[in-house]
């Protein structure tokens, strides 16, 4: 799927739209978008009659994989995933373990996960805003390029990008795929002076995000009057929504973070590969950044709360998924100002991690990756070991929602000259920052390989 | 002297060792102030079916298209460099290559006949010739940097091959194995990461892949002799280089293992197959 | 003052007055921060003992309350725990995973940088930045490690300036063992468990406190500022009783036969002991490592993506590792067995002959850090029993020193293409001595690693280098254009000795390049002819087109030397030789008594040489080689390139195969 | 006659000649003539039966192989005191290369038949003779091994 010609487009492609003609409008590649996938919007007089975001990354049966393993080595496994957020898998394994074996962790060590967490939101979106999404909205082809024309600007995400990465390294080793995180804690607590060096790397990670939440504001936005998808998300009583809270929606779901798979389902579809979650009712719904603000915006960090209201976009945020962009700015600044309250009163837990014994059981929970909620359930046997697992990525939990969104936002763009209708779809799809590399652990490519026109 | 095109590709993977490229965020301007990124689907829309003067390859070969693609990708490839371990060593998903991979095809997918996909997960090098290994799951910022450097200066690139241990003592590391009994696989993997699993009071587990004459019976039966049973010790094997060569004999051992205590139960067991969309 | 000389004055063990001169004085237990006080005058850092990871390392202490107190350990070949030790204790424990070393022979120093601008490039060497450090609980076996690394790193005929600038400025205080670990066998290496010299302040141990003598004049004067009264009959005996307790201990371990070792572990280079422990071994260099004597390191460049600024730094290698081993020649350790019998002759036979003193000082941390201990006091036992006279060490001619460790930079005056892939530069050569036939230089590149070139002719203002494009610094350095400035350093090593060539027939054989450094010798005796006898020259190489310095065969000839040569391979258009460079001898008459071999080309073609010249009734003594592809560095110190008891940059790259012995052609040496 | 005592002289000194019995050079010099071959001579051809075993009194013969592509390829060249034609003696009696002589060449010829029945008949001949042929085809071989090291090739791994 390397090296499409000229920008991303691939087999069909739009000449003018004549009437009652049936036709596939293709994004081959999709790109500024982890991992791989096409999208193929079907056309039927000119109207979206379906849209497929197909997925071509092998399949790795991380589900298998992790079956027979003790679950300390499960964190390792399940990381690797995702090389964007692997604390996200981390966290939702590490817990659902602890739920299992009903392991209490030290509040120091819960405060330390937060912290990671806060690691991997701040490259995560510092990564998307600057490199992968804020070309769409200055019309060039990729962060490189835009930094011919804002250096300044890429830089700025450059440096957040790397306060995140280096948070995590402290923690965990590297930026990716960190090392400590271990069922009852940590391998190894850090010492004060050790996470002391970020206090002035995350006072100008404030100054940065607050910076970049003006920047991104400001942004040219096209206007998108579609039905406003149902929001899901994590919801706590005093903390932005990581690794605790039950599990809220728009129009009233409110359970346990344990209990994702009593109210939710995924499903298989032809054609488009993915796994897909609806509700058990087998609407769609959207995780992510937009959902956590709207249905979590009270715990925002104030300076998080201050910035929102300065940008007065919050009803924007949750109808125009062009506006993702400034929720993740939003966070940004909420990362970067709640590391800094963390590492300022942090003293070194009594124990890196709480003794633990394994039992039978199957354990699930859900936590916050940068991308929205992400939900992990394992089945341990008697010997301590992985019989069954479930990993909800975000990514295929939204897919239903982009899908619907595309369908009701294509229309609008689709009699524009196709490079830029291009544009406009492709910026759709990375506002919801699908991490394909996630969702991908079980789909494959046939859609690569089916004829074009109508198959059924 | 004319910029050289650059060209950074994926197959099976997570991802993250193209993702270490754009987490130089020192040097990434700067290297792409000296290199023209003309295919790099991740970062940009801009694309290019070639020829590359360098061409970075993350991800193993797993599918029977990517298997014909790598071909294409070399032709088409002054310099072919495999980056992490996957494409190195084939990574975690190559455990399916001692497993029952039918089964697990069909534990996985409710409708194992849509499903396209190889019964191994390869190293490129299995496919076609490869210029250069970077190890690692995740590979080393530093010798990306040392890698990408070398290639521009046109000096042979500083990518020991020397045991972990090494860098654990130049770091003034206490031992795991000796202080704390904790299993390493140090002694027998090749250094890169900065020794950092000993950093956080754990063994190593093996993200670079063998070393240069790894004694890996060696190492089995020292660890053996302190305490842990054969089969933890083979386990240890089974992980990101599982079926490196020098690895795989052990490692496929525990494959085998979790085979048989495997629960028969697939994990699609609550998904079902959706007809409101047939 | 050079380094070695202010070393005398400070660490060393000259100035040292013995302690038993001094009156012992006491230290009340509380007062060791006093202690620690006095040493940190001064912004001088103190390196203590302290517990982390389950170890007691050292680190940085600015209080007594870091120090291990009431802590001991147990240690055994691949194990270490700590546990509880006698209460109200603060040194209970015998020696950590660390050693001074870490401080005094860092495991990374920058050595210089080199600039490359439209200017000119230059080379700048490092200066040492070396803060001043007091080193506090130094153990005896300690101690006389750090006398080791002095007899290597500053007292050889080279002197490392960075080790030299962090020795002066440390202080030292030891303290004597009252314990002892299983793995302790300093008693039989002779280093301890008493302190003799070398330190500043010797504190032993008692339940109130400390026994403190003096060991240096900066030992008195630190004596001076501290709450101290003289230790009473009493303490001193305590104290006394406590290290002759650990003396017993360590008497009660298994410990090395030392006498005569260095000859019988020679004799048992092909003892099959080596094959079993490499079944063992994991090669992993953790012994190595933790060793407070291993000195051996490799060179590392740091560049930037322009290849414009450079630095090169040091950092410790390991005789472990496969790519310690390989020179320019290629590898020539590639099986794990040679490697530890590289690992154990050296620090117990090779060392000996090169430094006058074992590279062991029974510290027995290799022994305890082996992750699968490996003990070597077991495996020598079995590889070395009982003693044999001691075999003379021998005496090695004294090197030209080097001109410091940092390349001159230096400008090609000319470049000429010998062959395809071989240049010859000319090159500005002033105010350094002339090269001697055989001698080399290293040649640097900004970014490159250096290389060692062998001088392939000497002039006034200016010598030759003929290089052959084998590797990328190599071809880099054959692409340059006149003018151009690269790094140099030298002359270097030991040449061939001409002065026993004087009034000798003399037989010269090159192989390829090999010629180059034989061209000054041809030089030297085509100028001075009539001091010399019959002189045959032999010269192979690949193909015709491969054949060096064509245009100058004729005025050897003319001189009235006898040119023979041949190619291993021709076209249908070359009337030449062919067949290998051995084959010459066929049909040249017999070779008179007393004649000089001179030899020079890859190894097989020169063991291949030497056996016909052998045949020809040649003596060992009288086969001259140069092992000029067998070095790395040029420093005379990384270790890379030795060969027995000789380090082939500093010793060589001259040998007699009467020198070499059974180490030249032997696999694995 | 006393061409024939210059002969045994110059087969004398030889290495080849002069490790041979009294007897054996007699009875090798009875088959034997001298030759002067002019330059260019071919003298065998690789795999057509040799005719003719030879010994190098002056000058210099090169011994080629054909390769595909890289055309005669000059592998060895014999000189004096040095056999050429050793296949005369050994079965199948075809030559393994093409011997051609480079400028003048002198030397003692053996017709192959004629030398192979005295060998037969003669075993104090073939006692003396045998040791030497086997001790030039050892040094050949010896010589081939280090030319198939190719010891001199530029591209060294881990070279500077």
């Amino acid at each position: 799927m390397h090296g499409g010609e000229g920008r991303g487009t691939g087999s069909g492609g739009g000449t003018a739209p004549a009437p009652t003609v049936e036709r596939d409008f293709d994004i081959g590649q999709l790109t500024r978008v982890e991992g791989e996938g096409s999208l193929r919007l079907r056309l039927r007089d000119g109207k979206v009659v379906d849209a497929r975001l197909a997925i071509f990354e092998a399949p790795r049966y991380f589900e298998q994989l992790v079956v027979g393993r003790q679950p300390d080595d499960v964190l390792d496994i399940v990381a690797r995933i995702c090389g964007i957020c692997p604390v996200a898998y981390q966290m939702s394994a590490v817990h659902a373990f602890e739920a299992a074996f009903g392991v209490t962790i030290d509040p120091v060590v819960r405060s330390l996960r937060r912290l990671l967490y806060c690691g991997e939101w701040i490259e995560s979106h510092a990564l998307h805003v600057t490199l992968l999404h804020a070309p769409d909205f200055l019309g060039v082809e990729s962060g490189i390029a835009l930094a011919a024309i804002d250096r300044g600007a890429v830089e700025r995400g450059l440096a957040l990008k790397k306060t995140g990465n280096h948070i995590v390294a402290l923690l965990g080793g590297r930026p990716i795929h960190p090392v400590s995180v271990r069922v009852g804690g940590f391998s190894r607590a850090p010492r004060v002076s050790e996470l002391a060096v970020l206090k002035p790397a995350l006072d100008l990670a404030v100054e940065q995000s607050l910076a970049m939440v003006d920047w991104v504001a400001a942004f040219p936005t096209p206007a998108y009057d579609v039905e406003p998808a149902r929001l899901v998300a994590l919801k706590h009583a005093t903390d932005y929504p990581m690794n605790e809270g039950r599990i809220v929606s728009s129009d009233g779901i409110d359970i346990a973070n344990t209990d994702w798979s009593t109210t939710f389902r995924e499903s298989q579809v032809e054609g488009s590969n993915a796994l897909q979650s609806h509700t058990l009712d087998g609407r769609p719904y959207l995780v992510g950044p937009a959902s956590r603000i709207t249905l979590a915006g009270e715990q925002l960090h104030p300076l998080a709360a201050e910035a929102l209201q300065r940008t007065g976009l919050a009803g924007e945020i949750r109808t125009n998924p062009f506006r993702s962009i400034v929720a993740r700015a939003i966070e940004l600044v909420h990362a970067a100002a709640e590391a800094r309250d963390i590492v300022g009163d942090y003293r070194p837990p009594a124990e890196a991690h709480v003794a633990w014994q394994a039992r039978p059981g199957t354990g699930g929970w859900a936590t916050e990756a940068p991308r929205g909620l992400i939900f992990h359930e394992y089945r341990v046997d008697e010997r301590g070991r992985v019989a069954w697992a479930r990993i909800v990525p975000p990514t295929s939990q939204n897919q239903a929602a982009i899908e619907a969104a595309l369908i009701g936002f294509a229309p609008g763009v689709l009699e524009l000259p196709e490079p830029e209708a291009h544009v406009r779809i492709e910026q759709l799809v990375r506002s919801y920052d699908p991490c394909i590399s996630c969702a991908t652990h079980f789909l494959d490519v046939t859609v690569e390989h089916e004829p074009p026109g109508p198959t059924r | 002297m004319s910029r050289p095109r650059l060209g950074v590709v994926k197959f099976a993977s997570c991802d993250g060792c193209q993702l270490t490229l754009l987490d130089l965020e020192d040097e990434l301007l700067a290297i792409t102030d000296r290199v023209d990124v003309v295919e790099f689907p991740e970062a940009t829309s801009a694309r290019s079916k070639g020829p590359y003067d360098l061409l970075l390859v993350e991800g193993s070969v797993s599918t029977p298209e990517q298997a014909e693609e790598i071909v294409e990708l070399r032709r088409r490839s002054a310099k072919l460099v495999t980056i992490g371990a996957c494409a190195t060593a084939g990574g975690i998903q190559a455990l399916r290559n001692v497993a029952h991979h039918d089964s697990w095809r069909a534990a996985v997918y409710p409708e194992p006949a849509w499903i396209e996909s190889l019964s191994t997960a390869t190293p490129i090098a299995e496919h076609v010739t490869v210029d250069a290994e970077l190890r690692g799951c995740p590979i080393a910022p530093g010798q990306l940097v040392e890698f990408l450097t070398a290639t521009l200066v046109g000096r042979r690139p500083q990518l020991p091959d020397e045991a972990v241990c090494l860098e654990c003592k130049r770091a003034g590391r206490v031992c795991v194995v000796v202080a704390s009994g904790e299993p390493c696989l140090g002694p027998v993997t090749r250094t890169g990461c900065g020794a950092l699993c000993p950093a956080f009071a754990r063994g190593c587990y093996a993200c670079f892949g063998p070393r240069e004459s790894a004694n890996v019976a060696g190492l089995r039966r020292g660890l053996v002799a302190d305490g842990m049973t054969a089969a933890e010790v083979d386990e240890r094997f089974a992980g990101f280089t599982a079926m490196a060569p020098a690895f795989a004999a052990t490692a496929s051992k525990a494959a085998a293992a979790y085979r048989e205590g495997t629960v028969a139960e697939p994990t699609t067991d609550r998904v079902e197959v959706d007809d409101a969309r047939r | 003052m050079t380094p070695s000389a202010s070393m005398t004055s400070t660490a060393g063990s000259a100035a040292i007055t013995t302690p038993s001169a001094a009156e012992p004085a006491f230290l009340e237990r509380h007062d060791l921060d006093a202690l620690i006080g006095a040493l940190q005058a001064g912004d001088r850092r103190v390196i203590g003992p302290t517990v982390r990871d389950g170890a007691v390392i050292l680190d940085e202490i600015t209080t007594a309350a870091e120090l291990p107190a009431g802590v001991r350990e147990t240690q055994a070949p691949g194990r270490y725990r700590l546990e509880e030790g006698r209460k109200g204790r603060t040194f209970d424990f015998t020696v950590g995973p660390m050693s001074p070393k870490r401080w005094t022979f860092p495991a990374r120093v920058p050595i210089g940088t080199a600039r490359r601008e439209a200017a000119g490039t230059t080379f700048t060497a490092a200066t040492p930045d070396a803060p001043p450090l007091a080193f506090l609980g130094v153990r005896a076996c300690e101690l006389a490690a750090l006398d080791v690394q002095d007899r290597v790193l500053l007292r050889g005929p080279v002197a490392d300036q960075d080790y030299a600038a962090r020795r002066r400025s440390a202080i030292v205080v030891a303290i004597e063992c009252t314990t002892a670990a299983s793995t302790c066998f300093c008693a039989s290496m002779g280093t301890g468990p008493e302190v003799r010299d070398g330190a500043d302040l010797v504190l032993t141990e008692t339940q109130a406190g400390f026994v403190v003598r003096v060991g240096s004049d900066r030992g008195t004067r630190l004596l001076e500022g501290l709450p101290v009264r003289p230790a009473t009959e009493a303490e001193r005996d305590e104290a006394s009783v406590g290290v002759a307790e650990a003396r017993s201990a360590v008497r009660a371990n298994v410990g090395v036969a030392t006498t005569g070792l260095p000859v019988r572990l020679e004799a048992a280079l092909d003892h099959s002991r080596w094959a079993e422990v490499a079944e063992r071994c994991l090669t992993c260099g953790n012994c190595t490592l933790v060793c407070p004597t291993c000195f051996c390191t490799s060179v590392e460049q740091v560049s930037d993506l322009d290849g414009v600024e450079s630095t090169t730094q040091r950092a410790w290698d390991s005789c472990f590792s496969a790519g310690f081993a390989a020179v320019a020649g290629g590898t020539f350790r590639s099986r794990p067995q040679d490697r530890y019998r590289q690992w154990l002759t050296h620090k117990f036979s090779t060392w000996v002959e090169q430094f006058g003193t074992f590279g062991c000082v029974g510290c027995g941390r290799c022994v305890t850090w082996c992750p699968v201990g490996i003990d070597v006091r077991e495996e020598l036992a079995v590889i070395a029993p009982p003693p044999r006279p001691s075999l003379p060490i021998l005496s090695i001619p004294a090197p030209v020193p080097a001109d410091g460790a940092w390349l001159r930079s230096a400008r090609i005056l000319g470049s000429h293409r010998e062959t395809s892939d071989t240049v010859t530069l000319t090159m500005a050569w002033i105010d350094a001595p002339h090269p001697r036939p055989g001698q080399f230089v290293m040649v640097g590149l900004p970014s490159f690693p250096a290389a060692p070139i062998s001088v392939s002719r000497v002039h006034d203002t200016s010598i030759e280098l003929t290089i052959r494009a084998a590797g990328p610094a190599t071809a880099a350095l054959t692409a340059l254009p006149t003018g151009s400035e690269i790094g140099l350093r030298g002359p270097l090593g030991r040449g061939w000795p001409v002065d026993r060539m004087y009034g000798r027939d003399v037989v010269i054989v090159a192989g390829g390049i090999g010629l180059a450094p034989l061209r000054p010798l041809i030089d030297t005796i085509v100028d001075d002819r009539l001091q010399f006898g019959a002189v045959r020259i032999f010269l192979g190489a690949r193909t015709p087109r491969d054949r060096l310095f064509t245009s100058e065969l004729s005025a050897w000839t003319e001189a009235g030397l006898l040119v023979d040569e041949t190619v291993d391979r021709a076209g249908a258009d070359w009337l030449g030789r062919v067949g290998v460079v051995t084959h010459l001898f066929d049909h040249s008459e017999r070779i008179p008594e007393g004649t000089i071999a001179a030899v020079c080309g890859p190894e097989r073609m020169m063991e291949a040489t030497a056996d016909v010249l052998r045949s020809r009734g040649l003596t060992d003594d009288r086969i001259l080689i140069t092992l000029e592809r067998h070095m790395d560095c040029g420093v005379g110190l990384c270790g890379h390139c030795q060969l027995g008891r000789f380090f082939v940059c500093r010793d060589g790259p001259v040998f007699s195969l009467a020198e070499l012995g059974d180490t030249f052609g032997r696999e694995g040496r | 006659m006393t061409e024939r005592r210059d002969l045994a002289a110059s087969l004398a000194t030889t290495w080849f000649g002069a490790e041979l019995s009294p007897h054996a050079r007699a009875a090798f010099l009875d088959l034997a003539r001298v030759a002067d071959l002019p330059p260019e001579t071919e003298m065998t051809r690789e795999g057509e039966l040799t005719t003719e075993f030879g010994l190098v009194l002056s000058g210099r013969i090169a011994l080629r192989l054909v390769v595909p592509g890289r055309g005669r390829t000059t592998i060895l060249t014999v000189e004096p005191g040095d056999v050429v034609g050793w296949s005369a003696v050994v079965q199948p009696y075809r030559a393994t290369s093409t011997a051609v002589t480079v400028g003048a060449v002198r030397a003692l010829l053996v017709e192959a038949v004629a030398l192979r029945a005295a060998l037969r008949a003669d075993d104090a001949l073939a006692a003396s003779l045998y040791p030497r042929l086997l001790e030039t085809l050892a040094r050949r071989l010896q010589g081939t091994r280090l030319q198939l090291l190719d010891l001199f090739s530029g591209q060294i791994e881990g070279a500077w």
